[in-house]
């Protein structure tokens, strides 16, 4: 047994306490290279996941597998990662704790990475508080502002409070099966299925459910997100929305689809309510928006409920389409995120004191003050609403093909009925979208073009480069997702 | 004592805690709280790890408490920070963001 | 030899449209002599080909277009004694037109489309499929409304060519639906093998269409001829969509004459004749023309005895006179059978000289005195000694008037006469006498209205202070050799009469008149006409000229009938603004623009869908309201929902 | 010479990236004109070696793309596509020639104009259904930005108007495809989007519900885009607010998206779905009700471009009417109207551009006797609109002529309805003409000038275009008249029509 499979976790995490280490020795002027090297070895980690993309294992004793799902949403997560840090180079530009927060980043990174890679049930519930732990801190780390405080309070709070709604939730788990290890608890659901026996096993699979829903920011486990989102630092709004978020939808993955497949019709119906409302309100709130991160927070809620979807018919095709839309969504969302980070760091430039950076009357005539952020943001936004060729029409169209044709073999009128909210949502969304498009593109520029600063222009360029590739290439990523989805499946 | 006992005794536990984070205004209060309902759960995990009769549960509860001291401490640095800049951990106050 | 070039008779126009259209301003007269000399080539070559021709031959050429259906000219004699008419009278008023319009800016584009209406026209004339015969009665419906159009900055002008338009494309519709019509039962017929076409023939030819005569439904043909009928009715101006013949006289003097003598108005009753067999083999819809026709032809002329304007009177006159030849086409068709072309076409053609010169004498008229009011003139004679002169040989040739029995007279007196004994013919046969009172009656008010337009433009005292004077020898010289057709025509009849019996039986049509022997009738029949002619003559005389009787009682404002006459039997109130404005503007389409804007868009998707979900929006972004706590309980509440669903879902446990 | 076809849409792919990035609108201007150009020259390459006879797919092209999906790249033209990638390249260049003082970021214009002729050019030749979805969807996003950067003062509104609109009907059509494909997939245990494959199994489909379902859902699709009465209110916004340039694309080539999937995918089908006979009198109904509705709400208008908007949906319910009729010539005459109408209607939006240009309003009201001061844009403007009100000699007259006599055989009644609707269709355009154009001229205009001489020059092409296909349809009819029998012959078989 090697542990080299290993390897991207062991480098991160090392690398992680090396540069605390760097930051106790630094000068600050020279903690600029912080952000190069961070971003060094998440590109190493990220190599070394792709170029093992197809390993398996298990390791200390059944804790940590390694699989094509764990595979693909380590993708996901050091994809977000390496984004947030390359923009992170401009953004937090000669900050004297840099050093900590880069190594948050990597330590938060590696938690997402545990979580993916989980097999036991501690094992996960170590994952999942690593990264909520570090991003905690995250959220609070311009702490001279007082919303980005709030947000960090907030986010701790509802946080912590869904870390023991779930760790009570496992406990439950663990008192019924007997056991931590996760293919031991599904085995064990399947030979004695939920509801068969008492009624604690669902309440324990509630409580997991709020557990994970609070990461997926799923209605109504979602109010933090919107504040959080919005009084983060906004390249740490990235990584919560496009990476955390997703370390939900793994988790869950993981645990739930299977344990929940035995009584499949009624978690069906609980999903697909929850699904529904977490879709419609996201996108329906977010019309009304003027602050643009906080729409994007609103539409991060409204994509949780398309990915939910997934476990609403639970086949391989539909669970492959909620990790192709989770991985465009990590894409895209980061993306839009930097860009907007992008934003303000150009309002700062003219008015140092400005407020409400994401304000959408600063996104005026951003096609001439910062073409290439706003051709970004423009991509993104039209991949968020599904229009073809990209990351989120792929993800989407597998997704919807998937509920689809089992509303169609199962002659379910309520399925086709999800499928069509979930299309008229769909289009609802282009209304928002199109605004900041409008206002980008349409309306004159309110200050001088801008020059935009490198880092942001590569990791922004970066996501528009992988919300096209895969929307025009997508076949390697189906074949991922499908592997993964047999994974989830048992199959 | 049954397992019911326990069970009984961690359920009370965590709905006081859940009681109070809905009720309370006071930052540390809530903290508190919340650990009530973290350690609710470490309560069934040790009862039925006694009950099934294997130790996972046990170090599950100890790794739990662990992190649960770390959470604490992050949860009161940012409430200190929030004081140095609002003068105020009472959280009905603490809402420029919303909507 | 000519008939190679027959294609040339419409294509020459058409060659001279195009060059005038964009060479005109750079040639002298607005390049007036492009399209003269188109049209004179038209001329000769449809001479030419019926001097080849007759005394019984005809041309078919036919290349195929598209769908099955072809493009071709036939030739046979009722085709080229209408090429004959439409290319020489054309020619003349286009070299009047050199004259009348040489004071007008916009020459070349007059010219240019007269010169493609005459193409239009003479295409009608010389097609062989009634596909082709319909694109080309569009085409002369379109450049009829260009010219009457022609002053467009005239807002009477830009509205009465399009009233011109609108009106025929009633007709036109009709029209076509008979053509659709027409088409889907010979198709019906070709798939039931009842039918086949003849090698090179196609579907829409007119010779199919009469092959299969017999093998279509007589119900449907009856629908088909009544539809065409209807196409005709628009086109002649007949009752009931007459009234946009009268205001196409807002275009120039000699479009009027084209339009009314030469092309338009004439392809109606062409249109009848040329599909003669179909209406012979639908009896009831040759009824119908017989009766439309009596009827127009009495109903116009009433409307003929009181308008002032001198154009108008013409205009009315046309109308009536284009009913006496549908009345001969239903009363003596129905009588005397393939026959009754003839004599119809003899009036056509008759007419067509007479009313060209008509109307040419009255923009001489007005070229002289500048206006177009018959209560404004007077006493022209003396100044104007040519145009009055050949325009009392034309109210001559209008009114019919010439000695019986031994047979000299006007070209009407031949043409109009003929029709009259057909009617009584017809009323003799069937104990139908009405139509034959409608063309007595007719004939009298004709011959009161012209006369007195006549006397009150040429004779009394002038009473415009302008001076007049004698138009120049470009205007009159047209003026002089209409006369002289006008004079003469009417001693072709017999021979007319035999080349065009013939005609569809050249095609393979046999139309067998009715039994028994030609009869000759009653002296009297004989004599009305003359007499109604001439009685015309003597009361217009009587009240025009020597004042006898005053008038002013008669034509006051409170006279009810006065005043229905002179507005035209409210036609244009009912007609446009009631019909056009009123129901169909104001009431269906303002309906629809409400219940397109307000319902569909404003309730459903304005009000309904979107504002619903902005309102919803702005109502749940407030449960955000920023406190913890609250959070908390959200999710915790959460918790208790999915319970509660999850229990009631299974039932509880 | 294989790969004619993607050249043709690749040609102005780069050329609207070039066009984006140039500086100057001359630079963006020529390479808009030049590779619309290009493709042009491209496209009658493949109209002259097309072979009218057969009614199989030519110059088939195929590359693979998402193997786990089974989709390919796959492109060809038959008789349905190949007049509308004629049409498409023939408005192209012509609306760039129309628009070439543009100002405005010219740049982007121009780019997006290209962008709209790939969109498009994708939509008629590709043959799997997922590509052609993505070219569907793709159509819309140029769109959007023709109208909201360089539309009216309600641009906004209307822009997303027509945006979610139309792209709600797509995600609607998409499920039905969802369904199609899962049908294959169900039969052949493979998976595969081509398209002829899916239409071909449809038939295969055991519940006739299910089969109605799809069939509408396409349907539904399809109509919006055209559009049919009652999906249509999203037009006329669109129409009064974007630039002239964008109404031309929008009313003469996105509209026959619709027109084009009725022939391509819904006559396929329409024979084996569940209940034919109702759909058919569906796919009337909806046909009639359009034309005659369109024609009275043209009559109501005040707004000329409205007015020419509203007559497009009047005419579009044509191709409704004559693709329901089911008859070979009325679809062959359903497709040629769609072609005719393509150039005919970019006639009258171009003239109503140069109005609002040169006047400052499109009001009927507030015009009146501009023919003394732009008689050129008079001339062609008539032209124009003769040609819309179906003179024969003109392209529409065929179209119309070919589907009123042909449908009469199957839906006569409808025939007739649509019938009443031709005199109406005369009045708005003659009473427009008349109290914008002719007339005494409304001082209050001030002085107005004629139109520049590229626009004149463009607005002439197509009349010249007009006239061509209105007394020779031969060359685009044939090969119409070809897929239209092969259309119908799976109708015969099955008894649709009694």
């Amino acid at each position: 047994m090697s542990y080299s499979l290993l390897a991207p976790e062991i480098i991160l995490t090392i690398l992680g306490l090396v540069i605390i280490l760097i930051g106790l020795l630094t000068k600050d002027e020279s903690k600029n290279m912080i952000g190069y090297l961070s971003a060094a070895g998440l590109i190493a980690s990220l190599v070394y996941v792709l170029g093992n993309i197809n390993g398996m294992g298990t390791f200390f004793y059944n804790a940590l597998v390694i699989d094509p799902l764990s595979q693909i949403f380590k993708l996901i997560f050091l994809v977000v990662s390496l984004l947030v840090v390359i923009a992170s180079i401009s953004y937090f530009k000669d900050n004297r704790n840099q050093d900590e927060y880069y190594a948050l980043i990597l330590l938060s990174t590696v938690g997402m990475m545990v979580v993916a890679s989980a097999n036991d049930l501690v094992t996960l519930f170590v994952g999942f508080e690593l990264a909520s732990m570090s991003t905690y801190v995250l959220a609070g780390f311009e702490k001279r502002n007082p919303a980005s405080l709030e947000a960090a309070l907030k986010y701790f709070i509802i946080g912590s409070l869904s870390s023991a709604l779930m760790l009570f939730g496992m406990s439950l788990v663990y008192g019924i099966t007997g056991s931590t290890n996760i293919p031991a608890i599904i085995a064990y659901f399947k030979t004695n299925p939920l509801f068969a026996t008492s009624s604690l096993d669902i309440i324990a699979m509630i409580f997991l459910i709020a557990g994970f829903g609070f990461k997926m920011a799923l209605v109504p486990f979602h109010m933090w997100a919107p504040d959080t989102y919005e009084g983060s630092p906004t390249v740490v709004s990235s990584l919560l929305a496009a990476g955390s978020k997703k370390m939900g939808f793994v988790a869950a993955f993981r645990v739930l689809v299977l344990a929940l497949v035995a009584i499949r019709m009624d978690v069906q119906m609980a999903f697909a309510i929850l699904a529904v409302i977490t879709m419609t309100y996201g996108n329906i709130v977010a019309i009304s928006q003027r602050s643009i991160k906080r729409m994007l927070a609103y539409s991060s809620i409204a994509q949780a409920g398309y990915i939910a979807l997934a476990f609403v018919v639970t086949t391989q095709m539909s669970i492959a389409g909620g990790v192709l839309l989770a991985l465009g969504h990590a894409l895209m969302k980061s993306g839009a995120f930097i860009a907007v980070a992008v934003v303000g760091y150009m309002v700062l430039s003219d008015n140092r004191n400005a407020k409400n950076t994401d304000d959408l009357d600063n996104f005026a005539g951003l096609g001439k003050r910062a073409p290439i952020t706003a051709f970004s943001l423009f991509v993104f936004f039209l991949a968020l609403a599904g229009i073809p060729p990209s990351a989120g029409f792929i993800g989407k169209f597998v997704l919807f093909y998937s509920i689809t044709i089992e509303a169609v073999a199962q002659a379910s009128n309520w399925l086709l009925f999800i499928v069509i909210i979930a299309i008229l949502n769909s289009a609802l969304s282009i209304y928002y979208y199109a605004r900041v498009i409008r206002y980008m593109y349409v309306l004159p520029p309110v200050g001088e073009k801008i020059k935009e600063p490198a880092p942001y222009v590569i990791a922004i360029l970066l996501a528009v480069i992988g919300t096209i590739g895969v929307g025009i290439y997508p076949e390697p990523f189906i074949r991922m997702a499908m592997n993964a989805a047999s994974v989830v499946l048992g199959v | 004592m049954s397992l019911y006992t326990y069970l009984l005794i961690s359920a009370i536990i965590f709905v006081i805690g859940a009681y109070g984070i809905i009720t309370q205004r006071s930052g540390i209060k809530i903290l508190m709280c919340i650990e009530l309902m973290l350690n609710s759960a470490n309560l069934n995990l040790v009862a039925f790890s006694s009950f099934n009769g294997n130790a996972t549960g046990q170090v599950f509860a100890i790794f739990s408490i662990a992190i649960a001291a770390a959470e604490a401490a992050i949860g009161f640095a940012i409430l200190v920070a929030l004081f140095r800049v609002r003068d105020t951990i009472n959280l009905d106050n603490i809402n420029i963001l919303r909507w | 030899m000519f008939s190679d070039f027959a294609a040339l008779i419409v294509l020459l126009p058409v060659i001279a449209f195009v060059l005038t259209l964009f060479l005109g301003k750079k040639l002298p007269h607005g390049g007036a002599y492009l399209p003269i000399a188109a049209i004179a080539g038209s001329f000769i070559i449809s001479l030419g080909i019926f001097l080849q021709i007759y005394p019984e031959g005809i041309v078919q050429q036919s290349i195929p277009w598209f769908a099955g259906m072809n493009l071709g000219i036939l030739i046979d004699p009722l085709a080229v004694v209408m090429l004959m008419m439409v290319s020489f009278v054309s020619m003349l008023i286009h070299i009047y037109a050199v004259g009348y319009m040489s004071h007008d800016p916009a020459r070349p584009r007059y010219f240019a489309e007269t010169s493609l209406f005459t193409a239009a026209m003479l295409s009608v004339v010389l097609s062989d499929n009634i596909l082709q015969f319909f694109i080309s009665w569009e085409l002369v419906g379109l450049c009829s409304f260009l010219l009457i159009g022609f002053w467009y900055h005239k807002p009477s002008a830009a509205a009465a060519a399009k009233k011109a338009f609108l009106v025929t494309r009633v007709g036109d519709v009709l029209f076509l639906a008979g053509i659709v019509l027409l088409y889907v039962n010979m198709s019906d017929i070709i798939t039931s093998r009842a039918f086949s076409l003849a090698p090179g023939n196609f579907i829409l030819q007119f010779k199919s269409m009469f092959d299969a005569i017999p093998l279509i439904d007589k119900t449907q043909l009856t629908y088909i001829t009544l539809l065409f009928f209807g196409g005709a009715v628009g086109k002649s101006g007949q009752f009931p969509l007459h009234g946009w013949l009268p205001d196409a006289m807002e275009g120039p003097t000699t479009v009027s004459a084209l339009i009314h003598a030469a092309t338009m108005v004439t392809a109606g009753v062409y249109l009848v004749a040329r599909t003669f067999p179909m209406f012979v083999a639908a009896p009831d819809s040759l009824l119908v023309v017989a009766y439309v026709g009596g009827f127009t032809a009495l109903f116009a002329a009433t409307m003929g005895l009181v308008m002032n304007d001198i154009k108008r009177v013409l205009a009315y006159s046309t109308v009536s006179q284009l009913g006496y030849m549908m009345l001969a086409l239903g009363t003596a068709g129905a009588v005397v059978g393939a026959k009754a072309v003839g004599i119809s076409m003899f009036h056509l053609i008759s007419h067509a000289f007479f009313k060209a010169l008509l109307f040419l004498c009255a923009g001489s008229v007005i070229h002289a005195v500048g206006t177009n009011d018959i209560r404004e003139m007077g006493g022209l004679f003396g100044k104007m000694k040519i145009t009055a002169t050949t325009m009392m040989i034309a109210a001559l040739a209008l009114a019919g008037i010439g000695i019986p029995f031994i047979n000299i007279g006007t070209a009407g007196f031949f043409s109009k006469d003929a029709i009259i004994e057909g009617a009584f013919e017809y009323g003799e046969k069937t104990g139908d006498l009405i139509p034959y009172g409608f063309a007595v009656i007719a004939a009298l008010l004709t011959s009161i209205y012209i006369f007195r337009l006549w006397f009150m433009a040429f004779t009394g005292t002038p009473r415009s202070e302008r001076h007049s004077h004698e138009s120049p020898g470009v205007m009159t010289g047209p003026l002089m050799i209409l006369a002289v057709f006008a004079l003469f025509f009417g001693f072709s009849q017999t021979g007319f009469y035999h080349y065009l019996e013939t005609n569809f039986e050249l095609m393979g049509v046999s139309i067998a008149a009715h039994e028994g022997e030609a009869v000759p009738p009653p002296i009297i029949v004989v004599l009305l006409p003359v007499i109604v002619g001439v009685l015309g003559f003597l009361i217009s005389y009587a009240i025009y000229h020597k004042r006898m009787l005053d008038m002013s009682k008669l034509i006051s404002s409170q006279n009810p009938l006065y005043k229905l006459l002179l507005n035209r039997y409210y036609e244009p109130k009912i007609g446009a603004d009631l019909i056009g404005v009123k129901l169909t503007h104001n009431v269906v389409a303002q309906s629809g623009e409400f219940v397109d804007r307000k319902i569909i868009d404003g309730l459903v998707i304005d009000n309904i869908i979107s504002n619903t979900l902005f309102q919803l929006g702005e109502v749940v972004r407030k449960l955000q309201t920023g406190v913890v706590q609250n959070y908390a309980s959200v999710t915790l509440l959460g918790i208790g929902l999915l319970l509660v669903l999850l229990r009631i879902k299974f039932g509880g446990t | 010479m294989a790969a004619l076809i993607s050249l043709m849409i690749a040609i102005p792919l780069i050329g609207a990236f070039i066009a984006f990035l140039t500086r100057t609108r001359e630079q963006a201007r020529s390479i808009a004109l030049l590779t619309s150009g290009i493709s042009l020259v491209i496209s009658l390459i493949l109209f002259s070696r097309f072979d009218s006879s057969i009614s199989t797919i030519q110059f088939g092209e195929s590359y693979p793309w998402i193997a786990s999906l089974g989709v390919s790249l796959k492109f060809g033209l038959d008789g349905i596509g190949m007049p509308l990638v004629l049409l498409s390249n023939l408005v192209i260049p012509l609306t760039v020639l129309f628009a070439w003082g543009e100002t405005k970021e010219a740049n982007k214009f121009y780019g997006l104009i290209l962008l709209e002729l790939v969109g498009v050019l994708g939509v008629f030749t590709s043959l799997d259904f997922f590509v052609f979805y993505i070219f569907w969807e793709i159509v819309l996003i140029p769109m959007y930005f023709l109208i909201s950067i360089w539309g009216g003062p309600r641009k906004d509104y209307s822009a997303i108007k027509f945006f979610i609109y139309t792209h709600v009907a797509s995600l609607v059509m998409l499920l039905a495809i969802f369904s199609l494909y899962w049908n294959t997939y169900q039969i052949t245990n493979t998976f595969n989007f081509d398209m002829f494959t899916l239409l071909k199994n449809y038939s295969l489909i055991e519940s006739s519900i299910f089969k109605d379902a799809i069939f509408l859902a396409l349907l539904f699709g399809f109509l919006v885009k055209m559009p049919a009465v009652p999906f249509h209110t999203w037009l006329p916004d669109a129409h009064v607010e974007a630039p002239t340039a964008g109404s031309v694309i929008l009313a003469a080539l996105l509209l026959k998206m619709g027109g084009y999937g009725l022939f391509r995918v819904i006559l396929p089908i329409l024979p084996y779905s569940g209940s034919p006979g109702k759909l058919i009198s569906l796919m009337a109904i909806i046909g009639v009700l359009s034309i005659l509705y369109g024609t009275f709400l043209a009559l109501a208008q005040r707004d000329l471009k409205k007015m020419v908007a509203y007559s497009s949906i009047s005419h579009m319910g044509y191709v409704t009417l004559g693709a329901a009729a089911l008859v070979p010539l009325s679809v062959s005459g359903a497709m040629y109207q769609q072609f005719s109408h393509g150039l005919i209607t970019a006639v009258l939006f171009m003239s109503c551009g140069v109005i609002q240009h040169s006047a400052g309003t499109r009001i009927i009201h507030d015009l009146g006797g501009i023919a003394k001061h732009m008689p050129k844009l008079a001339f062609l403007m008539l032209a124009g609109f003769l040609a819309s009100l179906g003179l024969p000699g003109m392209s529409g007259f065929i179209a119309e002529f070919l589907i009123l006599v042909n449908s009469y055989f199957t839906l006569p009644t409808f025939v007739i309805l649509a019938l009443f609707g031709i005199v109406f269709t005369a009045g708005y355009h003659l009473w427009a003409m008349q109290r914008a154009v002719f007339g005494t001229y409304n001082e209050k205009l001030g002085h107005i000038h004629d139109g520049a001489d590229y626009e004149v020059l463009s607005m002439a092409i197509f009349i010249l275009l007009i006239i061509f296909f209105g007394l020779n349809p031969n060359p685009v009819l044939n090969m119409m008249t070809t897929n239209a029998e092969q259309l119908l012959k799976f109708v015969v078989l099955r008894g649709v029509i009694t």
